[in-house]
């Protein structure tokens, strides 16, 4: 059953979603070349919007009612609720200025572009047990995913720690639903409640941090070591 | 049925602790709910020993011998943790003042970590197995800035990032491995239940299962505490109250090994198992090898220990790396041993680091003589965690050894220079604490009440390293055959 | 009786000798019960082990077991004539020193009463698990138990820096010896130490040479480390003095000769066969740790120091006897291996009696007068009549003196080692004489220590400290004990070679030598070399005795005292003019001077300075080791550098290795 | 009624040995004495001292124990006993049996050692110095005693003297080079341990070089005499070892008087020369530095390890 819906509509969605996955790593290099925490944040938003659609997509494709569901979850959650969190902290935590980065914008571009070439290098023996339509999905969730994962080494600010943090889990969303079309509903809503509590815990710990240090500047952060 | 009592029992707690969990009221609540957790967990375990596997929940629940032994250590050492808090944790609020919402965090944080940790064994899916293990790394961090000191906060801010980029590593291998099962199960909750996915393990692809396996590893091995993902162990369990402590490493590091090595026994294949075994054999030694080195500076009497944890769990791993019903059979009750050593062991040195104000070891000295019955503790739990005799870590880390003699002897130079270092860089430690002249802390009784735990769970350590109850034998056995 | 059951009872006397354990932590109890009590049930088990022991020297062996952790894994025991003599001599050494304790714990407080008696008891049921051990496990956690309870032991006396780095480097080289051992079990039992765990069973397993190979050097490393081998002994120095008098005789006469035990277990009657290299190099082994030690024995200036290295001289002796034994052995030599073994032996009972009983000499000399440093001592043999005598009858049999106990066995060796033209290789047959050579130098360097030991503490005049009281009367009473069994034994060296016999006979395929009538010790024949220490010691007695009443009878009269006359330079008499312990010993080191020529400059003028001989593997073996070990720290430190930044760093490089390795 | 007759030849023997060592010192200092150009003061001096000696009141120091006035009845009996165990002039007497040759290096030791102990006991400086420069050499000659006794039971494969003196007699060891190095290494220790030039001299009290008068300074009257008298009995013993092992020719083999009678003529004889070999000895070398001696105690240990290695190098 599901194989035969895939062939009725691949034809106009695998294009729409191959558009989805080129626009996520865009996306995920936008993240990484930007220094100004509101961009970052907006960038996000953006990410957990494409995702929406991409789950929106993945479900008209196979026709699973509980995709929409996903879908819904995932554009209110990660497009709409998290966005509006990081800015709201942001504003309560008056929190300016640019990100500091270890290592700056073009050698991190062009280790981007290396690590993309890896994943895809990763992913390419394995396209041949998709399904058409979501054939080099995985390879870009996989480079969304290093690149997030690079981003989050590179800042050094608490905010655009979790920022890249949030944008790894975008990249496992996006590998859960647009490259292997859905996980169980039960997995997807626990994942969903993480993903809430992870907020909550990120809110009360920026709090805390600022309370404690004035200010959410990561070198606050590296008073315990060994090597003193 | 009783599955699903343990974790209702487990489960209702957290929001019942969230709205009464403040002062006595709330860690009498807190205890009374981890011993019906227990008793449940034992009604448990005799229907298992009566009727085999259970299940619940069609398949989504289901217990065998290796979910049931963790199962049964996280109710035991969640009870110990309990008791010991009851004693311990209204001092804490004292000395920093914590307020009413505080204790309730604590109370409910710590049973929604103690729910996770049961739920995450008492599960099929592999997909809630991760949800679980993600819950508790959120409920954890919470307990380890308690405090709201700096270092609580940098510690917990690592532990949250560290383990946060874990986790979203092993859930892209759960998904990767729910992509490889579709196509043999079908799309659908089935696709990640461990007990069809181990059925049907050979039609598994295992070059996706491989890059799985990577992700998972790497995931949950940050953990587990493997060198070089491990950055964080240490300081969170110097951070948080020593109740805390003991629950990490007692629990979480056992229930994210024990993910690992459901995924493990998927791959089993005669190209993918040698590779999995390979892997955890190496994370094995090189963890094994760090935590050793790690320990010589150490002052901090609870990072000594946390270094202590990565160390044993290292040999955990490295005997499931091994493989072989005896090498298995020791890593299991290596793991037992070390949760009921291993908590009691931060029970004691919490206890005492809490009446000395420091966790600094040199304002430790000599315990024995101004705390006798807190000087026994820390000496019995101690000697039980660098597997002195007759205690279970003694013979598991025996069997250890005969293993990799009999499988792998090239690993066996760096196993003991591993053993061998870990015992030079504790014993000093130790025997410092107990015996140098003390110079701080004033002589007096300190309550006995809140170390019962520790000479309850020594006394169960030596029962594993004299005379293991049969059926418990039996079970340790059964855990091979699931394992592999 | 049942046989069988005689050694469960063993065992459980062994685990009802763990009461005082729980004796000690009542309150109500008064100290002096707790005391004698405590020890008498040690007294009492060690009693009972001098039975067994003698009883199970000539019996066939008897086995028992307990159910133990696993349903195939039971702690099993075996008493065999092996066992039953290791026994012997554990319970000669613990009736004595279990009885001085009586005495010497009489004047400490409660906690430090509560802070022997704790451990004290597990630490001789410990030995006695070890030797009753048959199978892998228990004998493994027996030996641990062993070595922990010890070094608790140890800082009983006092827990100041140096004890505590004398118990630390204690436990921790007993600690890498017993992670030898796991290895070399594990290499027995084929990697399966559940069912191939017992003794039997792996003695009937075969292994190929490299194994055997590998196992005979954990083993050596396992049981050297005990032994007190030569780049290993470090410990031992440390240990014996800092423990209390009756626990350093415990260890020194029955723990370290428990190694020796385990060496004929393991590489004797488990192992089937070994390489030819393997008797040459125990005794090259032995031969250096005891030329060694003997030599850093005359050096020290503490009395339990001094001893400490000369029970390390006397391992070295026993290991140089087995090694020997070994040599004959493989070249089926059966009679003169028997010898040789025999010798070995008899030395390890020698030496438990001699050694303990000075051991204990010096405890009631650290008690009457407050310190064992013998820059301070001297004289004691009038204040300490008794103890003195005691204790001079100790030297007499560790200097290897006619017909006391010591010169037995170091008879009997060099008789074996006289045997060497009948090998029929070229290169052995010429070196074994040169290591009789060795054997001679070494306990006549040994006389010297222990002249040294007895003559400056016992004899002369009190330097600065001076005994206030005799020993009690438990003291006393312990160290006739052993005084007595020190002429005994060397009176009636046959009856104690023939029961020795039964142990050559298990280990060396049946062979014995020829039965020894009680006076006379005659190895191969009568013509070949006798020795009759009964005559010997009545002939000197009658000699003496005549002259004596001669001279009395016909020149007798009153004595006169008199000041000493000292050629003359008697004015300035003070007992400062006496040696010191380190001025005695100053020719030795001009001798062997090359090897300690960085000490001359730290030489003190005098005995107000008492020097300290620094032991030369401190600098050249096991500082570089800790210096490694902290380099590795440091620099495993570092990676923990606290930047988050560079953890993630760790985690994104892991993952992406492995997904380029295992693609 | 053999054995009450080879019993009697045991007294016999006994009896000798204690009556002839004064004489034996005395001739040796004759020998000296007209080597050197002095007048002789007799070869019955020795025995004059002893008496005179015995005949005066005996001194103890203050502070001395028991053992310094029980070790010359110690030293005089041991040396008894030795000259017992040793064939001098009949070989196979009863009490050989009781020791061979190792146990006579430790009967030997046993007066040594009480007599270091009693050198201590006194508490002086000088006693001490004896104390530990005996002790210091005797540990380097003891072993080079032993190697050079090794030698003669390699070749025996006995190490019972009896053993050895009957088939030295019958098979001429003396000819085998392993002895003649074990000859040499026996004379060093010889030397060595009857505290002759040049390693101690007799003659004199010098606090520098004294070992063996340091440890008998404070010693006197019949104590001192009993010491003197156990000193001659020692060279004899020494003298007599060196006959039985190299010079074996002589000893009685049988127990009739008359054998007895012509032995100790014979050994008379042997010690004639080899008295004036020792004199001549002494005369030719200089008393070395005492730091020296140890280095002259090794070369003689040196002496008897390749005595046995040239017992298995040129073949037994």
């Amino acid at each position: 059953m599901i194989m035969h819906s895939i062939l009725a509509h691949s034809a106009i969605i695998s294009p729409m979603l191959r558009f989805l996955a080129a626009w996520m790593l865009v996306l995920s290099f936008a993240l990484l070349a930007q220094r100004r925490l509101l961009s970052l944040i907006r960038l996000l938003a953006w990410q957990g919007v494409t995702l929406a659609v991409g789950t929106a997509l993945v479900g008209q494709l196979t026709g699973d009612p509980i995709l929409w569901v996903s879908a819904v979850l995932t554009l209110s959650i990660k497009g709409i609720l998290m966005p509006y969190v990081l800015h709201y902290l942001l504003r309560r935590l008056q929190v300016r200025g640019d990100v500091e980065m270890a290592l700056n914008v073009p050698s991190t571009q062009l280790l981007g572009i290396l690590l993309v070439v890896f994943a895809f290098s990763i992913a390419a023996p394995l396209d041949g047990y998709l399904p058409a339509a979501t054939h080099g999905m995985l390879g870009i969730a996989l480079a969304a995913f290093l690149l997030s994962f690079l981003m989050m080494i590179t800042r050094r600010k608490a905010i655009s720690q979790i920022v890249g943090f949030l944008a790894m889990d975008n990249a496992l969303f996006f590998a859960a639903t647009s490259a292997t079309l859905g996980m169980p509903l039960i997995v997807e809503l626990g994942i969903a409640l993480d993903t809430l509590i992870g907020l909550v815990v990120i809110g009360v710990f920026f709090f805390q941090i600022r309370d404690t240090f004035d200010s959410l500047d990561l070198h606050y952060l590296e008073h315990i070591r060994e090597d003193k | 049925m009783i599955i699903f009592w343990v974790l209702v029992l487990a489960g209702a707690g957290v929001p019942l602790l969230a709205f009464l969990g403040g002062g006595r009221r709330g860690a009498r609540l807190f205890l009374l709910l981890n011993f019906l957790v227990l008793i449940a967990c034992v009604l448990m375990a005799v229907q298992v020993a009566t009727h085999g596997i259970i299940r619940a929940g069609g398949d989504e629940f289901r217990v065998d011998a290796f979910s049931l032994l963790l199962a049964l250590v996280n109710s035991t050492v969640g009870f110990s943790i309990a008791w010991f808090s009851h004693s311990y944790f209204p001092k804490e609020v004292r000395h920093h003042g914590l307020s009413a919402g505080q204790q309730k965090l604590y109370h409910s944080m710590f049973q929604l970590f103690l729910f996770t940790m049961l739920l995450a064994v008492l599960s099929n899916n592999m997909g809630i197995l991760w949800v679980a293990l993600e819950g508790a790394t959120l409920s954890s961090v919470l307990l380890v800035s308690l405090m709201r000191k700096p270092q609580g906060l940098e510690a917990a801010w690592k532990y949250f990032i560290l383990c946060g980029v874990g986790l979203a590593m092993a859930l892209l291998g759960t998904v990767l491995l729910y992509f490889a099962a579709e196509p043999a199960l079908g799309a659908g909750s089935d696709a990640l239940l461990w007990s069809q996915l181990h059925a049907h393990s050979a039609a598994l692809n295992s070059g996706v299962l491989t890059i799985a396996f990577i992700f998972v590893l790497v995931g949950f091995g940050t953990k587990v505490g493997l060198a070089p993902l491990h950055s964080w162990l240490p300081d969170a369990h110097a951070a948080g109250p020593s109740s805390a402590s003991a629950a990490l490493s007692a629990l979480l590091l056992n229930v994210a090994l024990y993910a690992i090595l459901r995924f493990k026994s998927l791959l089993s294949g005669p190209v993918a198992g040698p590779f999995a075994a390979h892997l955890l054999m190496g994370f094995g030694l090189l963890t094994l090898l760090l935590a050793a080195f790690s320990m010589f500076r150490q002052q901090d009497v609870k990072r000594l220990f946390a270094y202590s944890s990565m160390e044993h769990m290292a040999l955990i791993t490295f005997a499931f790396g091994l493989g072989g019903p005896l090498a298995v059979f020791a890593g299991m009750l290596h793991m037992l041993g070390h949760s009921l050593a291993k908590s009691s062991v931060f029970f004691a040195t919490g206890q005492a680091s809490q009446e000395a104000g420091t966790q600094d070891i040199s304002a430790l000295n000599g315990l024995l003589h101004s705390r006798p019955v807190l000087g026994w503790s820390v000496l019995l739990s101690v000697l039980a965690i660098l597997g002195m005799p007759p205690g279970s870590l003694f013979f598991s880390e025996i069997l250890i050894l005969a293993s990799a003699v009999q499988q792998s002897w090239q690993t066996l130079p760096f196993l003991l220079l591993g053993l061998g270092t870990v015992f030079a860089a504790i014993y000093p430690r130790l025997q410092g604490m107990l015996l140098a002249p003390a110079n701080s802390l004033p002589h007096r009784q300190s309550g006995v009440g809140g170390l019962l735990p520790v000479f309850f769970q020594i006394s169960l350590v030596v029962i594993l390293g004299v005379a293991i109850p049969g059926q418990i034998e039996l079970w340790l056995h059964d855990v091979a055959g699931i394992v592999q | 009786m049942n046989s069988s059951d005689c050694l469960l009872w063993v065992l459980y006397a062994s685990l009802l000798a763990l009461l005082p354990t729980v004796l000690v932590a009542i309150p109500a109890l008064p100290i002096r019960w707790k005391r004698s009590l405590g020890f008498l049930v040690t007294v009492a088990l060690c009693l009972l082990l001098i039975v067994v022991g003698i009883h199970a020297l000539a019996s066939p062996a008897l086995h028992a077991s307990i159910p133990g952790p696993l349903t195939d894994l039971a702690w099993q025991f075996t008493l065999d004539p092996l066992s039953g003599f290791f026994l012997l001599v554990l319970g000669s050494v613990g009736f004595a020193a279990s009885l001085h304790a009586i005495g010497y714990f009489h004047h400490g407080s409660q906690s430090k009463l509560k802070q022997v008696l704790l451990p004290y008891p597990v630490f001789v049921t410990a030995m006695v698990w070890v030797l009753l051990a048959a199978n892998a496990y228990t004998f493994l956690v027996a030996w641990e138990l062993m070595a922990l309870s010890s070094t608790f032991l140890i800082l009983v006396e006092g827990q100041d820096q140096r004890r505590q780095q004398a118990a630390y480097l204690y436990l921790l080289i007993a600690h890498i010896g017993a992670l030898a051992l796991f290895v070399a079990f594990a290499l027995l039992s084929h990697g399966d130490l559940i069912s191939n765990g017992s003794f039997q069973r792996m003695a009937q397993l075969s292994s190929s040479p490299l194994v055997a190979n590998v196992v005979f050097g954990l083993t050596l490393l396992g049981f050297g480390a005990k032994l007190g081998l030569l780049p290993l002994h470090a410990w031992l120095p440390e240990a014996h003095p800092a423990a209390p008098s009756p626990v350093s005789a415990l260890m020194s006469g029955a723990m370290l000769p428990i190694a020796v035990y385990g060496l004929l277990r393991i590489d004797w009657q488990i192992l089937p066969a070994g390489a030819v290299w393997w008797g040459p190099l125990w005794l090259g082994l032995g031969l250096c740790s005891a030329l060694f030690a003997v030599l850093y024995s005359a050096l020290q200036t503490d009395m339990k120091r001094l001893l400490a290295y000369s029970s390390m001289e006397n391992m070295g002796l026993i290991l140089i006897a087995l090694g020997l034994s070994r040599i004959f052995a493989e070249q089926n030599l059966w009679p003169l291996a028997a010898l040789a073994l025999i010798a070995g032996l008899f030395q390890v009972l020698n030496h438990a009696f001699f050694k303990s009983l000075l051991f204990l000499g010096s405890g009631s000399v650290l008690h009457a007068t407050g310190t064992l440093e013998m820059s301070h001592l001297g004289g004691l043999i009038r204040s300490m009549p008794q103890t003195a005598f005691l204790a001079l009858i100790g030297i007499f049999a560790l200097a290897g003196l006619p017909p006391l106990n010591g010169f037995a066995s170091e008879w009997l060796l060099l008789q074996a080692f006289l045997l060497a033209p009948s090998l029929p290789s070229g290169m052995l047959r010429a070196i074994l004489p040169l290591a009789a050579a060795g054997v001679v130098l070494v306990t006549a360097v040994a006389a010297f220590a222990i002249v040294k030991f007895y003559g400056i503490a016992f004899l002369g005049r009190a330097r600065s400290a001076v005994a206030k009281h005799e020993a009690g009367i438990w003291e006393r009473a312990s160290m006739a004990f052993l005084a007595l069994f020190c002429v005994l034994l060397g009176v009636f060296p046959g009856r104690v070679v023939d029961s020795l016999s039964h142990i050559t006979a298990l280990l060396l395929h049946g062979s014995q030598i020829a039965h020894q009538s009680a006076l006379a010790l005659t190895p191969i024949s009568a013509q070949r070399a006798s020795y009759l220490p009964g005559v010997f010691l009545l002939g000197i007695a009658l000699s003496i005795a005549v002259v004596f009443v001669l001279v009395w009878w016909r020149f007798g009269r009153s004595l006169r005292r008199a000041p000493v006359w000292s050629c003359g330079f008697a004015a300035d008499y003070s007992a400062q003019t006496q040696d010191s312990p380190t001025g005695f010993s100053q020719p030795l080191l001009r001798i062997f001077g090359v090897s300690l020529s960085t000490l001359r400059s730290r030489q003190g003028l005098g005995n107000a300075i008492p020097v300290q001989i620094p032991d030369p593997f401190w600098k050249g073996f096991y500082l570089p080791w800790a210096r490694a070990a902290l380099g590795m720290a440091a620099m495993v430190s570092r990676l923990q550098h606290g930047r988050i930044t560079s953890y993630l760093l760790y985690s994104f490089l892991t993952l992406i290795v492995l997904l380029v390795i295992f693609r | 009624m053999t054995s009450l007759i080879i019993w009697r030849d045991q007294c016999f023997q006994i009896l000798f040995a204690v009556a002839a060592a004064p004489l034996l010192a005395g001739w040796l200092k004759t020998v000296r004495a007209l080597l050197q150009n002095r007048r002789p003061a007799g070869i019955l001096q020795p025995y004059r001292d002893l008496f005179r000696l015995f005949h005066k009141e005996a001194m103890i120091p203050e502070q001395s124990s028991w053992l310094f006035r029980f070790t010359p009845y110690v030293m005089f009996g041991a040396k008894v006993m030795a000259v017992a165990i040793v064939p001098i002039i009949a070989n196979g007497l009863p009490l050989a049996s009781a020791a061979d040759v190792i146990a006579l290096v430790g009967l030997l030791a046993v007066a040594r050692i009480f007599q270091v102990l009693a050198a201590m006991d006194t508490g002086t400086d000088f006693g001490n110095y004896g104390a530990h420069r005996e002790m210091l050499i005797s540990a380097l000659a003891e072993p080079a005693l032993l190697a050079a006794l090794f030698t003669a039971s390699l070749l025996a494969r006995s190490t019972s003297l009896v053993q050895i003196v009957h088939l030295s007699q019958i098979q001429l060891f003396s000819l085998h080079p392993s002895m003649v190095f074990a000859a040499i290494a026996f004379g060093f220790v010889l030397l060595v341990e009857n505290a002759r030039i040049p390693v101690d001299n007799p003659a004199t009290h010098l606090e520098l070089t004294m070992i063996h008068e340091a440890m008998v300074l404070e010693y006197s009257g019949r104590h001192l005499a009993l010491l003197e008298w156990a000193a001659q009995l020692k060279l004899f013993l020494y003298m007599t070892i060196g006959f039985a092992l190299f010079l074996p020719w002589g000893i009685a083999a049988n127990p009739l008087l008359t054998s007895l009678v012509i032995a100790a003529g014979l050994v008379l004889v042997k010690l004639f020369f080899a008295v004036v070999v020792l004199a001549l000895v002494e005369t030719l070398l200089a008393k070395r530095r005492l730091f020296r001696v140890p280095e002259f105690a090794i070369t003689g240990f040196l002496f008897g390890v390749i005595g046995l290695l040239s017992h298995f190098m040129l073949g037994s």
